[in-house]
């Protein structure tokens, strides 16, 4: 898969070129391409004068990164403890057996990808699951596959 | 507008409130995380477009104010009708035309969307007279719900910036400090360090350059008091810090945000803005020779940069591990250099004590921990949101009087505070006073202020499995006991929770638990085995009932419970065959069902659709 | 300088100096895997903890990581008592569990009394304890062409993107100080293979042995301002000129050069 | 006052008892170690050089060290290598231009004349006096 990576320039220019900026940068892109496509790390590391291996670094420790292109619908599942204990784990194994893949993984067909997040501070609606950006709360074991149509 | 003279900072309130006043009503709308995921939104619009249609004298949609979070989520959406203080609920954009016509063009009162007292089941007109807020002491969270977070000019209205303007015109950096000490203003993200002590040490470190950082990484899951604040009254968080750094002598801030707040994130972004362009921050402050600029850091998604090393070198763009450290980071933080780190409630905290003063504050509480508390209350319990408590309220005041005791008249079992580094506390501890000394002593902490309700459908296994497995997933990966022994902890308790544990087990878990506590290198390490520890000491009975007769109390742990149809009360009815995406429940229509062990997953997606409670879980 | 006491005895040690210095140079055997004076102290094998006290501190203990704990005046340290002995046991079985196979962890943790560990083992285990060591020396030498990828459990050493990784040259640095030899590279005629890059080794111009690798020298005389021509040969055949040369000099001089 | 060694090749023997006074003065833990002197060939009939490090005024194996493990003592006048730093990379040992920085696979350690602690015994033990260690004027 190729992507147009013309938008990078801007996303640097947005932010101070020095090491510092490198989780910024990375989350700009991140948010633009919805993954860091190799070819984007290798132009962060030059342009903020970082090195590669602390780029991948940075690019694996944390959750907000991913490596590989998600589908068209990101399912996010919160996990955090309040979601847990009002049944969010068995929302996670109900869906992640609706689509066939588990979580962190995406769907063949590049429609879906479940992810998981301990906690989006919406723990008074618990369990919340998140698909684009749209927050679901109070979802039960019987409702939650329907949160993918439409 | 730039403020170059403490004056103008009065007259523009002043002038503000006057403007404000023209309307003879406002409503607020809750816009925060909860309300908007339940449709505030649309309240807003459904606002909007029906004052588009009708003129109401003396209101327009200027005076329909979208706010930060009111914190009682679950009645969400909410609207509030000022001055009157009426307060409504689960409020529908249908309901909007109603409301404009009897609660604003009149004073008529729509009882349908007023809130019901539960235990008498009474309705309650006014918003402080609700049990949840009537028992609630609101000082962080002053602003949070009242006024619109995206416009400076509301919160100089509510004496915004009051403080700094004296701070900067009326005190010394000394003065400003000894104020902060003489409040006892503890830490308010987790350790409870005193606020002044800190600060006192960064002054005193001789360096040339200072910083100032905001942690807003609330990591916690099941805490959202930060995310609220950030969200409904950034400039408060901003207030604070500019004060701070007029004391220690900073000229750069950060505010380091968790990556799964956005909105906090925008909102912030956009006060900074703001305040920049009216003088009360960047260079040459109100007109004084005092310079403080502050950048927005966005984390990640890494719990262990709530740590103090780690957060630094996130800010710095680096992978947030944590170093050991022997210096504290007050002397040697962010680039080595002196930092002050406070969480965001404590800057919260510290424009109010400023205002109304040290012995004031000082009166709030109970010696030693001094001001109040936000929590987020959440679990099993009947009212969840966003609470303020004064320090020192029992644990059954917060969970029944503010929230109203345990859902679905189920029993209470636990109480779990201090996120992943804190611990579950039983029934015995319900009037252990919330504070820092008292939580620690009783094996939990104080944490950033989560307080997950856990009723006798929780099985603690499971938590203390649950926190592990998130430890071992949030672990950076360095230091082995943290890494190795963690790992080995969740192995453990999963095999307890499949219900091949012996007794053993639960000795070598407190051994090695022991030796994680001494071994790590950070917080996150040291404090890891606390949920486990708190559970086996309060809970060993479950541990023993899920290793010798193999069963799961609570009915949680999928290896030791069976879903059963109950053959006498099944009306045939289909709805679970058609919920089990496994296809383990076989029947005729009208008939009673079987659900098939083999094939079942123990989701519970049947139980979930009964409407006649014919499925039973043993 | 500072006087403390270990064990019993007292010891002389230098301002800033970290404790583990001091105990190695007293000859006391303290296990340290992810410890080298190249880099800075890391504080994660924690087997190098001790407890230490002060006269003052009115019976007060703590548990310190010597490597990364400097030195001060008064300190009074124990390194062996049952409490780190079985800290350092717990360690070694966690190490074991992750390491069952390498010969340097069982080893190490044979001298502890540990001969198995006592938890789940790892199906699939390799020999990387995650030391760092190896991240840590590459980028003191300025290279920075690996590092530690992932987090928790998960976390392992790699190159970027795991391809061959474009900042190394081959000087073998991490390899080399692998406590447990866990990462791999062969030399095989004039081309050495490490972390799936091939490099060309430099060919000594008389004896047309193997010596450094070319991007190592290219880095060296670049950055280090060196004549490139200065690893052309190897250091014997270095030397051989140098006696070749002095010797002429000696004919010359009918006598001694200096 | 600064000394020097002073080689004196027409007297040299080449009979190696400066190398066997080097390995056995570097023993370490009971292995001998590698020998940093070498009586060397030096090109014409008898004539033996013995090739040991000059402790350079510029030297490229400091240069060339890229983790600092190489120090100059003041006491002695010698480059020492410190083998708790030193990462054995062999850069030294491919920079030097005399060959005179050198691994020793015995002790695995990079090696290099260390002057024995300002009083070189390798002098001490050469028979010809081909090889002195003394003062010189600067």
């Amino acid at each position: 898969m190729t992507h147009k990576l013309d938008k990078l320039p801007e996303i640097f220019a947005r932010h101070p070129q020095d090491p510092s900026s490198l989780i910024m940068v990375l989350q700009d892109i991140q948010q633009e391409y919805r993954y860091l496509p190799c070819e984007a790390l290798l132009q962060t590391a030059s342009v903020l004068g970082v090195k590669l291996s602390k780029v991948f670094s940075v690019a694996t420790f944390y959750n907000a990164f991913g490596l590989a292109p998600k589908g068209e619908k990101v399912v996010r599942i919160c996990v955090g403890t309040a979601c847990h204990i009002r049944g969010g784990a068995l929302i996670k194994d109900q869906i992640e057996h609706h689509l066939g893949i588990k979580a962190g993984q995406t769907t063949g067909d590049m429609k879906f990808s479940i992810e998981v997040v301990a906690c989006v501070g919406a723990c008074a609606m618990a369990p919340v699951v998140i698909v684009n950006d749209k927050y679901h709360g109070e979802v039960s074991v019987g409702n939650a596959t329907r949160l993918l149509k439409g | 507008m730039r403020i170059v003279k403490p004056k103008q900072l009065e007259q523009l309130a002043a002038g503000y409130r006057k403007t404000a006043g023209k309307h003879k009503k406002t409503v607020t709308v809750c816009c925060g995380t909860g309300c908007l995921a339940k449709g505030a939104q649309k309240i807003v619009d459904a606002f909007e477009e029906c004052l588009n249609r009708r003129k109401v004298k003396d209101f327009d949609v200027e005076a329909v104010k979208k706010t930060g979070c009111h914190g009682f989520c679950e009645q969400g959406p909410l609207v509030v009708i000022e001055p009157q203080g009426i307060f409504y609920t689960k409020v529908k954009p249908k309901d909007i035309e109603s409301i404009i016509e009897k609660s604003i063009e009149n004073d008529e009162v729509i009882e349908k969307l007023l809130y019901t007292n539960p235990q008498d089941g009474r309705k309650i007109e006014k918003y402080s007279d609700i049990p949840f807020y009537s028992h609630q002491r609101r000082i962080a969270l002053r602003n949070v719900g009242k006024i619109v977070p995206s416009d400076i000019r509301e919160y100089i209205a509510v004496d915004g910036y009051k403080a700094l303007a004296k701070v900067l015109t009326t005190m010394t950096p000394d003065q400003v400090i000894d104020e902060i000490t003489k409040s006892e203003l503890r830490g308010r993200g987790g350790g409870g360090f005193s606020a002044g002590k800190k600060w006192r040490t960064c002054r005193n470190v001789a360096a040339d350059v200072r910083y100032v950082i905001c942690n807003g990484d609330e990591g916690d899951p099941g805490a959202f008091m930060d995310c609220s604040i950030m969200e409904g009254d950034p400039h408060s968080v901003l207030e604070g810090m500019i004060i701070c750094a007029f004391a220690v002598g900073a000229k750069q801030g950060y505010i380091y945000v968790r990556d799964e707040y956005p909105l906090a994130g925008i909102r912030l972004q956009k006060a900074i803005a703001a305040s920049e362009e009216y003088g009360l921050l960047g260079d040459k402050i109100l007109g004084t020779d005092f310079s403080f600029s502050i950048r927005l850091s966005r984390g990640a998604g890494a719990f262990v940069c709530g740590e103090s090393s780690a957060l630094m070198r996130s800010v710095a763009g680096e992978v947030g591990e944590p170093r050991a450290k022997y210096i504290h980071s007050v002397v040697k933080g962010l680039y080595d250099l002196p930092t002050v780190l406070n969480n965001v409630e404590t800057f919260v905290n510290v424009p109010v004590i400023i205002n109304s003063g040290a012995d004031w504050f000082k009166k709030i509480g109970v010696a030693k921990n001094s001001g109040t508390k936000a929590f987020s209350l959440v679990g099993k319990v009947r009212n969840t949101g966003l609470i303020e408590v004064a320090m020192g309220t029992t644990m059954r005041e917060i969970i029944y009087d503010i929230g109203g005791g345990i859902i679905d008249g189920r029993t209470f079992k636990g109480v779990q505070t201090g996120g992943p580094s804190g611990g579950c506390l039983p029934e015995t501890q319900l009037d252990l006073p919330v504070d820092f000394d008292s939580l620690t002593k009783a094996g939990s902490m104080m944490g950033s202020g989560g307080m997950i309700i856990m009723d006798d459908k929780t099985c603690m296994v499971d938590v203390a499995r649950y926190f592990l497995n998130f430890l071992v997933s949030e672990s950076c990966g360095k230091c082995v006991p943290c890494r190795e022994g963690l790992y080995q902890l969740h192995k453990l308790t999963e095999k307890i929770c499949e219900g091949n544990g012996t007794e053993e087990d639960i000795e070598k878990m407190e051994k090695l638990s022991q030796q994680i506590v001494v071994g790590s290198l950070c917080g996150l390490g040291k404090s890891g085995p606390k949920p486990l520890l708190s559970t086996i000491k309060y809970y060993r009975d479950e541990y023993l009932a899920h290793i010798r007769d193999k069963k799961c109390p609570a009915g949680v742990c999928k290896n030791l419970i069976a879903y059963r149809v109950i053959p006498e009360t099944c009306t045939g009815c289909m709805a679970c065959v058609n919920a089990c995406v496994y296809q383990a429940i076989t029947g005729r229509k009208k008939e009673p069902q079987v659900i098939n062990p083999d094939i079942c997953q123990k989701c519970g997606a049947c139980a979930a659709v009964c409407k006649y409670n014919a499925i039973e879980v043993s | 300088m500072v006087t403390m006491t270990i064990n019993g005895k007292l010891a002389r040690a230098k301002e800033g100096e970290m404790l583990l210095a001091v105990l190695r140079r007293e000859k006391i055997d303290i296990p340290a895997l992810c410890h080298h004076e190249a880099v800075e102290p890391y504080g994660g094998c924690r087997l190098c903890m001790v407890e230490i006290t002060k006269k003052e501190w009115a019976g007060g203990k703590n548990m310190v990581t010597s490597c990364l704990y400097p030195v001060e005046d008064g300190l009074i340290i124990q390194t062996h008592t049952t409490d780190l002995i079985e800290l350092r046991k717990t360690i070694l079985d966690l190490y074991l569990a992750r390491c069952p196979n390498t010969p340097a962890i069982q080893d190490l943790a044979a001298q502890y009394g540990v001969t198995q560990t006592s938890y789940e083992p790892v199906t699939d285990p390799d020999d990387c304890i995650l030391c760092g060591l190896c991240t840590r020396i590459c980028d003191r030498m300025g290279f920075g062409a690996i590092s530690a990828v992932n987090r928790g459990h998960s976390r392992e050493i790699a190159p970027p993107m795991k391809n061959a990784p474009p900042d190394c040259v081959g000087c073998l640095a991490c390899a080399l100080n692998c406590p447990t030899n866990h990462i791999k590279y062969s030399d095989r005629g004039f081309t050495r293979e490490i972390w799936g890059r091939k490099f060309d080794l430099v060919r000594d111009a008389k004896t047309g042995q193997p010596t450094i690798t070319k991007e190592f020298a290219d880095y060296l005389s670049k950055h280090s301002d060196i004549p490139r021509d200065y690893f052309e040969l190897k250091d014997e055949s270095h030397r051989r000129e140098t006696a070749l040369s002095l010797g002429k000099i000696a004919i010359w001089n009918r006598e001694v050069p200096q | 006052m600064k000394s020097r060694f002073i080689v004196t090749p027409s007297l040299c023997t080449g009979c190696r008892t400066c190398e066997l006074a080097c390995s056995f003065t570097h023993a370490q833990d009971g292995k001998i170690g590698r020998s940093r002197i070498y009586p060397l060939d030096g090109g014409f009939k008898d004539l033996y050089v013995p090739v040991v490090c000059l402790q350079c005024e510029d030297p490229a194996c400091v240069k060339s060290c890229l983790v600092n493990a190489i120090h100059f003592n003041e006491n002695t006048g010698a480059y020492e290598i410190n083998p708790e730093i030193c990462v054995g990379c062999m850069a030294c040992v491919a920079a030097c231009p005399f060959g005179c920085s050198l691994f020793d696979t015995q002790q695995n350690l990079v090696i290099k004349c260390d002057l024995c602690g300002g009083d070189p015994v390798c002098a001490h033990f050469c028979p010809s006096k081909a090889l002195t260690y003394k003062p010189i004027a600067t």
